[in-house]
């Protein structure tokens, strides 16, 4: 019944498992289509002007009004391990975050669920502080790990936020159920707060809650868009080339198949 | 019924009054049992880790894969961490750590949630009582084309392209309003659960008043206690 | 300038969140001490096209139950669980359960004795319901059962699978002997749809946390062919089943809370509308 | 000489662990594919140690606190908890080959502390969806009507209550769970996907370096 299909890469011979030919071949076309995007920016043939995003312009903001009440900023990246890319996309940020508070002598919070997470992100938030030239401000007491467990991990939050008073609240990584509570959390401490997760069913609790919200892709490519490298910038180039190929794969294959032509529809299942 | 489970059950009414007491305001009866909470969850999820590890292990072992003990060297790697010149050696078990997932996910996800997506956008015709379906199809077609615009990034949504955007947006947020309503539900049965166990277990009903009573001790604690310190 | 009415508005904009909570608590509690018993009303295509699905099976047709509840989304997956498993055990199906969590395991035991009155001592057990059990790494073990049934090689109970009547007069010993896999919990169902549908051509349904569902209708009604919303999807089985339990008892809190929210988020607005306009008239 | 073995092999034994692994699932090669899933079993395996460093780092900082007597009750009821449900399953796993999830002491704690703590917390949620409904679901724009729309039909509509207030409540219920939720989530899904696929190239390529921690 498995119908094989092979493809021959020179004098190898491989079998495709059936209907991921499309997956192999968009596996490929995606590291192509992307690592163009970088090519061309960093050869300087495109400049790519990349939107605001409202939220990471206003982490200065956040920051600042922590520096004003005295008050500490919180950071999580959630419930993912090191291997979800949402984390690695919150750590970059968080990176920033961790040197503008240790300039201004801000306390900084960091939460994490998984404890693959633990050496990189003290890590990272210790050469934030020595990059700010401010070493010994950091204590590893204030990255913490409270559990691997979801609701044990949120009850800790939830006290911690609230106990500490913080006076930002940045909620940038994976998040399931336990969204709320944390903004619930903020918003009783009286926390200016910003959210992103790409868990479509969470969003919503973000965007009723928070002050700033980055929607899905938006929390990915911050990191990019904050360092401002081209290189990084090149990515989201790519991946705007990423989403023209769908929109164009969409419209054309509904109107096809509205006319009664299935080809590319069926090509798409290949 | 044993006293152990009497016991047990006194237990866990106590920790749901004392977290539902959080609502009221963060106090001392809450932080205790967040905090047992806490521990009882790290040592639970400990112990089942060790053991799922050892379960993937010991198999090995037993057939006489010695190499086998190579995974744990590496994974002991994370503790060089806490080394000062060594501290380096704990990206080898990220590596492969991240690696893999990177590898399983991309390879995997393109099919489910980015062909599949894009191949149903194109085809869907709904199994529902409504009238026109191709037009609801249409409709979910120029959203899905919409919405996903909205996150173009390099390029300034002007002119037309602006209310190609603005539509989308509405999209996103008519989802997210469903999304919203739907989790509604699902909390408020959840409640419906816990409410259930407080008013329904056998011996909950006469423990409840011991559990109420701790409670007041630890708010009443909790108020002799001067305000704490940001 | 401060009038009556404004100064009214304006409390209900900064009214206490705590005020919030006590009105929910006793809207809930209410019905949940007391059913008022409110018809449920239309069933939804959803759960009915994953009723007639599971209908038009013959006996003896294999159908995968994944319990994936945790205790805390189990009063959400728990009743749909129970529900399905009735109906199963009625039209005479094979029943294959496996847990990708440690803690959902104590939930398919309580499915069993709740349906059947015994769970591994049951006569038919072995021969129509086979319990896996605890089947780590999540998608990679789901992976792994469905290329190959006797992945596990033992039940949850220690038995040698390869010697129950169960296993006997399959084909393929693969996902393509499998006629539904069901999915019960609160996490995303894709891994379902990765691992068996697509690969294997078995559909996937659901018995979700409403959280969930907007989740499910990407893959509806291709890939998921039918699922229960949570709470009110149980309750719906459970009618076509013929067979009120917990979910239909919990369905009149439900009413009644959402209703609730419905008006405090039109109150909400109504202060919100008349606290503005105020100052912008007297500008 | 450094460089190369604290950053350079790191990030190619990364490359080389996610291509091998990304070979898995497309290509159906019985002995490749038997080495990738001994290749998933040591993923797992290596994975679950880095809970030995949260665990020192978590009993270090309540250890501080109490000698610092600060939150001295909080913090000793924390390593209570933990350490004796830990040493005791631990005792008899590996002594007496109990397994934790069966151990009769290690269950009771479970029911007793962790499982009503999960659900508590989880079903706390009602309030704070209620309040944050409350609260935030206000007419402020067009984006925020919508969102508020939709939220309180689907909520009317999933409740018995809303068919006995209209007729076209479910139906209309249906409709947006069945094109605008649809559309929506697509979207969510696919440009989902779309970023991660940026940002694993950005570290398949160097340029992300987050998970490296410190820059040397």
């Amino acid at each position: 019944m498995q119908v094989k299909r092979r493809v021959y890469i020179t004098n190898v011979e491989l079998s495709v498992r059936s209907g991921y030919n499309g997956s192999l071949m968009m596996f490929i076309a995606s590291l192509i289509i992307v690592s163009l995007g970088i090519f061309l920016t960093i050869k300087g043939v495109l400049k790519p002007k990349i939107r605001r995003l409202a939220g990471i312009d206003a982490l200065d903001e956040m920051i600042g009004r922590a520096t004003e009440l005295g008050r500490p900023v919180h950071f999580t990246v959630g419930l993912g391990g090191i291997g979800n890319p949402q984390v690695i996309a919150g750590l970059s940020i968080a990176r920033y975050v961790a040197r503008r508070c240790a300039e201004l002598g801000v306390r900084f919070l960091f939460t994490f669920s998984v404890p693959s997470v633990q050496p990189i992100a003290t890590d990272l938030i210790k050469q934030a502080y020595v990059e700010a030239g401010k070493a010994d401000a950091f204590s590893p007491d204030n990255v913490i790990w409270l559990s691997d467990r979801q609701f044990a991990f949120a009850t800790g939050v939830m006290g911690l936020v609230l106990r500490e008073k913080a006076a930002a609240n940045m909620l940038l990584g994976y998040f399931a159920a336990e969204s709320l509570i944390f903004a619930e959390a903020g918003y009783r401490a009286g926390a200016m707060q910003i959210a992103g997760t790409t868990n479509s069913y969470q969003i919503p609790f973000f965007i009723v809650t928070c002050d700033y919200t980055l929607i899905s892709i938006e929390l990915i490519y911050a990191g990019a868009y904050m360092s401002q490298e081209p290189r990084q910038i090149g990515t989201i180039l790519g991946q705007d080339y990423l989403i023209l190929i769908g929109l164009v794969l969409m419209g054309v294959g509904a109107v096809l198949y509205g006319l009664g032509i299935q080809t590319l529809t069926a090509w798409l299942a290949l | 019924m044993g006293a152990i489970e009497t016991l047990t059950i006194l237990a866990a009414a106590a920790i749901t009054l004392a977290l539902f007491s959080y609502l009221w305001r963060e106090n001392l009866a809450y932080r205790i049992a967040e905090h047992a909470y806490i521990g009882a969850a790290c040592g639970y999820g400990v112990l089942v880790a060790a053991e799922s590890a050892w379960r993937l292990l010991e198999p090995r072992l037993t057939q006489g894969l010695t190499y086998w003990y190579l995974t744990a060297v590496i994974g002991l790697l994370y503790l060089a961490f806490f080394s000062r010149n060594y501290f380096w050696l704990y990206r080898y078990p990220t590596a492969i750590v991240l690696g893999s997932e990177i590898g399983v996910t991309v390879a995997r996800s393109l099919k489910t949630q980015f062909l599949e997506q894009l191949r149903m956008t194109a085809t869907i015709t709904f199994p529902s009582p409504f009238p026109f379906p191709y037009l609801n199809s249409a409709i979910l077609a120029v959203g899905v084309i919409c919405a996903l615009f909205y996150f173009y990034a390099t390029m300034e949504h002007r002119g037309p392209l602006k209310y190609v955007s603005k539509i989308g947006i509405y999209f996103l947020m008519a989802a997210f309003g469903a999304a919203f309503g739907s989790t509604v539900m699902a909390r408020i049965s959840l409640l419906i659960g816990r409410l259930r166990f407080m008013y329904f277990t056998d011996p909950a009903y006469y423990l409840i008043p011991v559990a109420i009573a701790l409670l007041i001790v630890g708010i009443v604690l909790d108020r002799r206690k001067k305000p704490e310190t940001a | 300038m401060a009038t009556e009415t404004k100064s009214l508005y304006a409390k209900l904009q900064e009214m206490d969140v705590r005020y919030v909570y006590l009105l929910m608590l006793i809207v809930i509690s209410a019905p949940v001490l007391k059913p008022i018993g409110l018809p449920l009303g239309t069933i939804s295509t959803e759960t009915t096209r994953l009723y007639q699905y599971i209908n038009n099976l013959k006996s003896r047709d294999i159908i995968v139950m994944e319990a994936d509840q945790s205790p805390a989304a189990a009063a959400e997956c728990q009743p749909a669980m129970v529900a399905n498993l009735y109906h199963a055990v009625s039209k005479g199906l094979r029943v294959l359960f496996f847990c990708p969590r440690t803690d959902a395991v104590p939930f398919v035991e309580d499915a069993m004795k709740l349906v059947l009155g015994a769970s591994s001592d049951h006569p038919n057990y072995g021969k129509l319901y086979v319990n896996l059990g605890y089947l780590p790494q999540g998608e990679i073990g789901l992976a792994g059962l469905a290329s190959n049934i006797f992945f596990t090689n033992r039940d949850a109970y220690g038995n040698d699978l390869r010697a129950m009547e169960f296993f006997k007069d399959l084909p393929n010993k693969n996902a393509r002997d499998w006629k539904l896999i069901i999915y019960y919990g609160a996490s995303e169902a894709d891994h379902d749809v990765r691992q068996v549908t697509d690969p294997y051509g078995c559909p996937t349904g659901g018995g979700v946390a409403a959280v969930l569902v907007t989740r499910m209708y990407p893959y509806y009604p291709d890939k998921i062919i039918g699922f229960q919303t949570g709470l009110r999807g149980a309750a719906e089985y459970e009618l076509l089943v013929k067979r009120p339990g917990e979910a239909a008892a919990g369905m009149d809190a439900q009413s009644l809370g959402h209703l609730a929210i419905v008006i405090m988020v039109v109150i909400g607005n109504i202060g919100y509308y008349a606290s503005r306009k105020k100052p912008s008239e007297g500008e | 000489m450094s460089q190369i073995v604290k950053r350079h092999i790191p990030h190619m034994v990364l490359v080389a662990v996610a291509f091998f692994m990304a070979g898995d699932t497309l290509l159906l090669e019985k002995p490749y594919n038997d080495l990738a899933s001994s290749g998933t079993a040591v993923v797992s395996i290596i994975g679950s140690f880095a809970v030995l460093l949260s665990v020192t780092m978590l009993s270090r900082l309540h250890v501080r606190r109490v000698q610092r007597k600060t939150k001295v009750i909080e913090s000793s009821v924390l390593l209570i908890c933990m350490w004796v449900t830990l040493i005791w399953g631990f005792f008899r796993f590996a002594f007496q080959g109990v397994s934790p999830t069966k151990e009769f002491a290690v269950q009771q704690v479970f029911n007793a502390i962790v499982s009503p703590g999960d659900s508590t917390i989880y079903s706390i949620l009602a309030f704070f969806i209620a309040a944050a409904a409350y609260r935030a679901f206000r007419a402020r724009s067009v984006e925020a009507t919508l969102l508020l729309l939709a939220g309180s039909i689907v909520m009317l509509g999933y409740a018995p209550v809303g068919e006995m207030i209209s007729g076209y409540i479910p139906s209309l219920t249906k409709w947006i769970m069945d094109v605008p939720n649809t559309a929506g989530n697509r979207v969510i899904i696919l440009s989902g996907i779309i970023g991660i696929v940026a940002l694993y190239v950005r570290i398949i390529l160097g340029y992300e370096r987050g998970w490296m921690g410190r820059g040397d």
